[in-house]
């Protein structure tokens, strides 16, 4: 198997998924001749055209609003927002139209599309480069989001998310883009949306988490093992629909559940999972379930100084881990 | 009135005479839901009434085969001309399982059936002009000799996406046309307080697409307006924006009251343009129409209205599981 | 003191506000001649004129990024949304720039505004007249949300929310207008944004709720009463700043929680509450803490029976608690 | 040339002389970012390259006094102008405690300074045009006698915001300028893929507004129609939409790369009417530069820059506990 980062894969499943499937085709801001401003779309427009790659105007609302009509129509958009924390304007397109269709419509009308979005510090971005918004969306019933960590579930949770038959908000975390690397077959394959995946069996602690802070938890694991600490480690991969038998799995392991994400903790979509474990599986615990979790402010600074304060990192997320541990 | 206008436009006499029976089937729909809504029976309606010209000349001058339709809450005339029946529309009002709409989810007035190409619609004003340029834009990728058509208030063409829409369609030059149904309020907000400039068409130029002002009050202008769109959409030289002037005749909504922000003099004034009653007229000076075919026409259709009632008000209500299917694929 | 309705005490706070302080001035749809449409500011611009009662055009990120410019420039602007439903379009101003004004400036710029948005179903609304939106906001830092239940807490909150130095979403629960009476004093009165209030005393279950289920679950711990349950009910009234050690103190009354909202389950604040006291309040618990909201489907449909279907009431929440004093 | 075309406009040589040196100014210490950002001492810069006149010429029509601005991340030459200095944006590209924009916590370009009346910027386009209006509303409630300024870029003009802000501020006629730096580019977008119609200045019709069009390179062009604009505001006749025409002379920021969309004769071609090089041109003509002042001018800004430079580069970072203040008042 090839082994490709973590960007190369968004590529890849694009120029696969539009090559089996006419239909799909993508569009965002600078996603044409440019490539995308991350290059996820590097090279598309030179096999497809500027038919099936659209470079749009400056206008999200649009960019979710004619994805909407392209896939009611019957087409398969894939749209890109240059940086997730600029979906916001698109939220009332993406909430109260692309989640609602199908409801409303008593399943006559359905929106086949995915909104691709590199979401996630530590990069320098700044205030408005490094939002984690999942948040805004894991409670509109209607939408999938996914979240990957790998290569590999990159590109079969892109295709799934495709070949789905529903919204789905594709999240990339833009600081694993090139820094994560891994293998991924040839073949054409797919990874189901809506399954979470253990990535390490342990013992003591249950560390359940997402995109970049996977990594981290996955570097304190190796770490920990050396203090005889042994960590069973969740990724969720997909947030909705939640795998909850597979949270409820992991954490019975253990009986100690800490629960990692970048976005802030109050309202974060960890309070959704912690709640999950409180009431499902609330006489297998040992300790009480812990967040640990991006600080309550707006949004991460430039500064390094803060900006490294704000993000998780390797050692905070071992010593929390150990913490909780040692309860 | 030249007594030929129909006919200069490539209307037969059939065809004007069943433009004036969707209109006033439009109406008496509506009026019916008021009378049900006073008694009771039905918690809201959202009323066509003086859009009625608009609405039928305008899906008039489409292809009911092929052409898709992105309406807005006031588009009875327009959604019965695609298609739906009488009992379409009460059925929605009453929210009954069959309502094809929405199985009884939605408020009426907000229509939406895949039989007819109309594509489903909210409640937050203007989204779906976003949607009449995605499917334009996917026919046009298609080659499809389709056009992607849309309507709207005159207050609602200030969100932003009007804005993007246009422009997105402009940039793509793509078969849509954008219709303003301007009736002068926005619930209680008149045209000056809503619309800097006075004018939706005079924007269609910052957007390098025809702006075209139109008497809303007259099916035949409005057909002649929305035919020449379509044509220019159909041959590839893109979108249009119109805007026809007409008067809402009624409150916003059945929990409207209108007598806090207009005189009832000013609606008073208002009905003499009744399109309605100007169609009518127009009918009746060409010969088409006397008080013999009309009392015929107004029997044939109260006897539709009565039918559909009934049948809506014994119709099942949504089982209560329905709550909870359709969220997703199953 | 008068017994007024929860929308009369919407007006009169408003009308106090106005005169009070001349900064302070109304925005929104239909707000001057008419009144607004549920009459909140019914009289207003018969006092004060159409300079500071505005009918806006329709369009509601101008109605709020103009609102943060009257704020920045040292004005008191508190703006209606027609719906809370029809805040969505209004998001990015919202969460970009009213939520960091101050965080991103360093304090040199602020937003002292509010926006008043009727939410909650029950209605006939239908799908967008109905939801419930708070969970769009809890999780973002820099924004105040209150929800308040009693048209006393209504008029307090409204004049602390527009006395607040920094953005406050300010929602009423429609249902709640002319159905909830109460107490007001004659006399000028805040409510602190922040303070949670205990509205019952009970030793078997707590509740924890806010708005239009908070009145269903006092009628329910009358109803349990009777069968001898003793039910302990706490009115968060503020989401945000969370009021996190009432909880814990009304929690470790009873030992058993149940969360009451009437927005959907997953991704609901609800969850962040759970997980609050799953971390803070877990040796107290003797049983998992529950969570009783509205389904996890798009929105509330309009036919009466799906309507009912999806709505909390008395009897609902009644047998909730029973269940959970069974436990 | 005409000799004497500043002075028809009311100003001084002095202040023309004076206009220069902030467009030099502004093209210095932005050249020296670019250095910094490729020698690894600044992860980002954004460049106002090629808009100086745009930027100075606005700013000279103005009140520093009273007027506010709510300007965007290219508008470097306008915040000089009101008031900010060189040390002030190397402290911002530096990201230290001292940045009087955010205290090191937005990225460089994103003005806001209180001294000044610059509202704080974020990073999504055209949000400021809604705070310039609201700050126009209230100047207006106040019957103060202020102009509200602000500035984005041609792509930015597509956004949803742009039509609400111009539609609110034409229905309430408020003293607002609104001044779009077309260069041509949206990143990689070219204005033809952008901006149906083309023309920016095209759509304040569509709001009752002057639409004015001016030629970014010539700060006084600028000056003269900013001036009219601000007249027209202070006298109560309401907004102006202006597109001032430019070139964005360097790539979008320091993590794009141009070449991968527009060929490199296209920018040197533009480089020709470097408004730079244009205005010194008159300068010279008119006899108020010349080689020695030209020279003196260019040490006096290099050993401001310099200076800027080390003194920002030796200030301290901000504390980490500061990643925790400021979320509400304290
Ligand atoms: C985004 C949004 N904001 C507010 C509303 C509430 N609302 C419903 S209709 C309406 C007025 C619409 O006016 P106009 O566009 O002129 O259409 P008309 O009803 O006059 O046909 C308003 C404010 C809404 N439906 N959507
Ligand atoms: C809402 C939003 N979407 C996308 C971006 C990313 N972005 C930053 S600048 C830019 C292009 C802006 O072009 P234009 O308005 O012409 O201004 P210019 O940079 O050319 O001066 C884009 C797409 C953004 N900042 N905000
Ligand atoms: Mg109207
Ligand atoms: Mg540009």
């Amino acid at each position: 198997m090839a082994v490709i980062s973590y960007i190369d894969a968004v590529t890849q499943a694009l120029r696969e998924e539009m090559q089996r499937d006419e239909r799909v085709f993508v569009l965002g801001e600078d996603v044409g001749v440019r490539g995308g401003v991350f290059r996820a779309t590097d090279g598309l427009i030179d096999t497809f055209g500027p038919e099936r790659v659209l470079d749009t105007p400056l206008t999200e609302s649009a960019i979710a609003g004619v994805s909407i009509g392209a896939s009611v129509y019957g087409k398969r958009p894939v749209a890109e927002m240059q940086f997730a924390d600029f979906i916001l304007p698109a939220v009332n397109q993406i909430i109260s139209e692309a989640a609602k269709m199908r409801y409303r419509s008593n399943n006559a009308w359905n929106c086949p599309l995915v909104i691709r979005a590199p979401y996630g510090g530590g990069v320098h971005g700044a205030l408005y480069h490094s939002q984690s918004v999942e948040k805004i969306f894991t409670g509109v019933p209607g939408l999938k989001i996914v979240m990957p960590s790998t290569p590999y579930d990159v590109k079969g949770l892109l295709k799934s998310s495709i070949r789905d038959e529903d919204p789905v908000l594709f999240f990339e975390h833009k600081r694993c883009y090139r820094l994560i690397k891994g293998e991924v077959p040839e073949e054409d394959y797919t990874v189901p949306i809506g399954k979470a995946e253990v990535k390490r069996e342990g013992t003591d602690v249950t560390v359940i988490s997402y995109g970049l802070t996977l990594h981290f938890a996955q570097k304190a694991a190796e770490e920990l093992e050396k203090e005889g600490i042994s960590v069973h480690i969740l990724d969720l991969r997909t947030l909705v629909p939640l795998d909850k038998e597979a949270i409820l799995e992991a954490v019975a392991k253990t009986g100690k559940g800490l629960i990692i994400h970048e976005d802030n903790v109050t309202g974060g979509f960890g309070g959704e999972i912690s709640a999950v474990i409180a009431e499902e599986a609330f006489f297998e615990l040992d300790a009480p379930v812990r967040r640990l979790c991006g600080p309550d402010v707006p949004s991460m600074p430039y500064s390094p100084s803060l900006e490294k304060e704000f993000m998780l990192n390797p050692e905070k997320v071992t010593n929390a881990i150990r913490d909780l541990a040692e309860f | 009135m030249g007594n030929e206008r129909h006919k200069t436009l490539g209307l037969s006499d059939e065809q004007v005479l069943d433009m004036y029976r969707y209109m006033l089937l439009a109406r008496k729909i509506d009026e019916r839901m008021w009378l049900l809504n006073r008694a009771g029976k039905i918690p809201f309606v959202i009323s066509c009434q003086g859009q009625e010209a608009i609405q039928v000349g305008a899906a008039f001058a489409l292809d009911r085969e092929k052409d898709w339709l992105c309406p807005y809450y006031r588009d009875l005339g327009m959604v019965l001309v695609f298609g739906q029946s009488a009992r379409d529309q009460m059925l929605s009002a009453f929210a009954k399982a069959e309502d094809p709409n929405s199985g009884g989810r939605q408020m009426p007035g907000h229509y939406g059936d895949r039989r007819f190409r109309i594509v489903s619609g909210s409640s937050p004003v203007t989204t779906q002009l976003l949607h009449a340029v995605g499917v334009a834009l996917a026919a046009k990728m298609d080659q499809k000799d389709i056009v992607s058509f849309t309507s709207f208030g005159e207050g609602s063409s200030n969100q932003g996406d009007f804005h993007e829409g246009l422009n997105f369609a402009g940039v793509h030059n793509l078969p849509v046309i954008f219709m303003c149904e301007n009736n002068k309020y926005a619930i209680s907000v008149p045209v000056e307080k809503q619309l800097a400039g006075g004018s939706v068409a005079a924007r269609a130029q910052g957007y390098g697409m025809p702006g075209v002002q139109v008497d809303g009050n007259d099916p035949l202008k409005v057909f002649e307006a929305v035919k020449t769109a379509a044509d220019r959409a159909r041959c590839g030289q893109g979108p249009t924006l119109i805007e026809a002037s007409s008067y809402r005749l009624v409150p916003h909504s059945s929990d409207d009251d209108d007598r806090s922000y207009r005189r009832t003099e000013e609606v008073e004034e208002a009905r003499k343009n009744d399109p309605l009653v100007q169609f009518q007229k127009y009918l009746q000076e060409t010969g088409l129409l006397n008080k013999e075919k009309e009392k015929l026409l107004d029997q044939e259709i109260n006897k539709e209205v009565d039918d559909a009632t009934d049948y809506a008000e014994q119709a099942p209500d949504p089982d209560p599981a329905q709550t909870y299917t359709h969220v997703y694929a199953e």
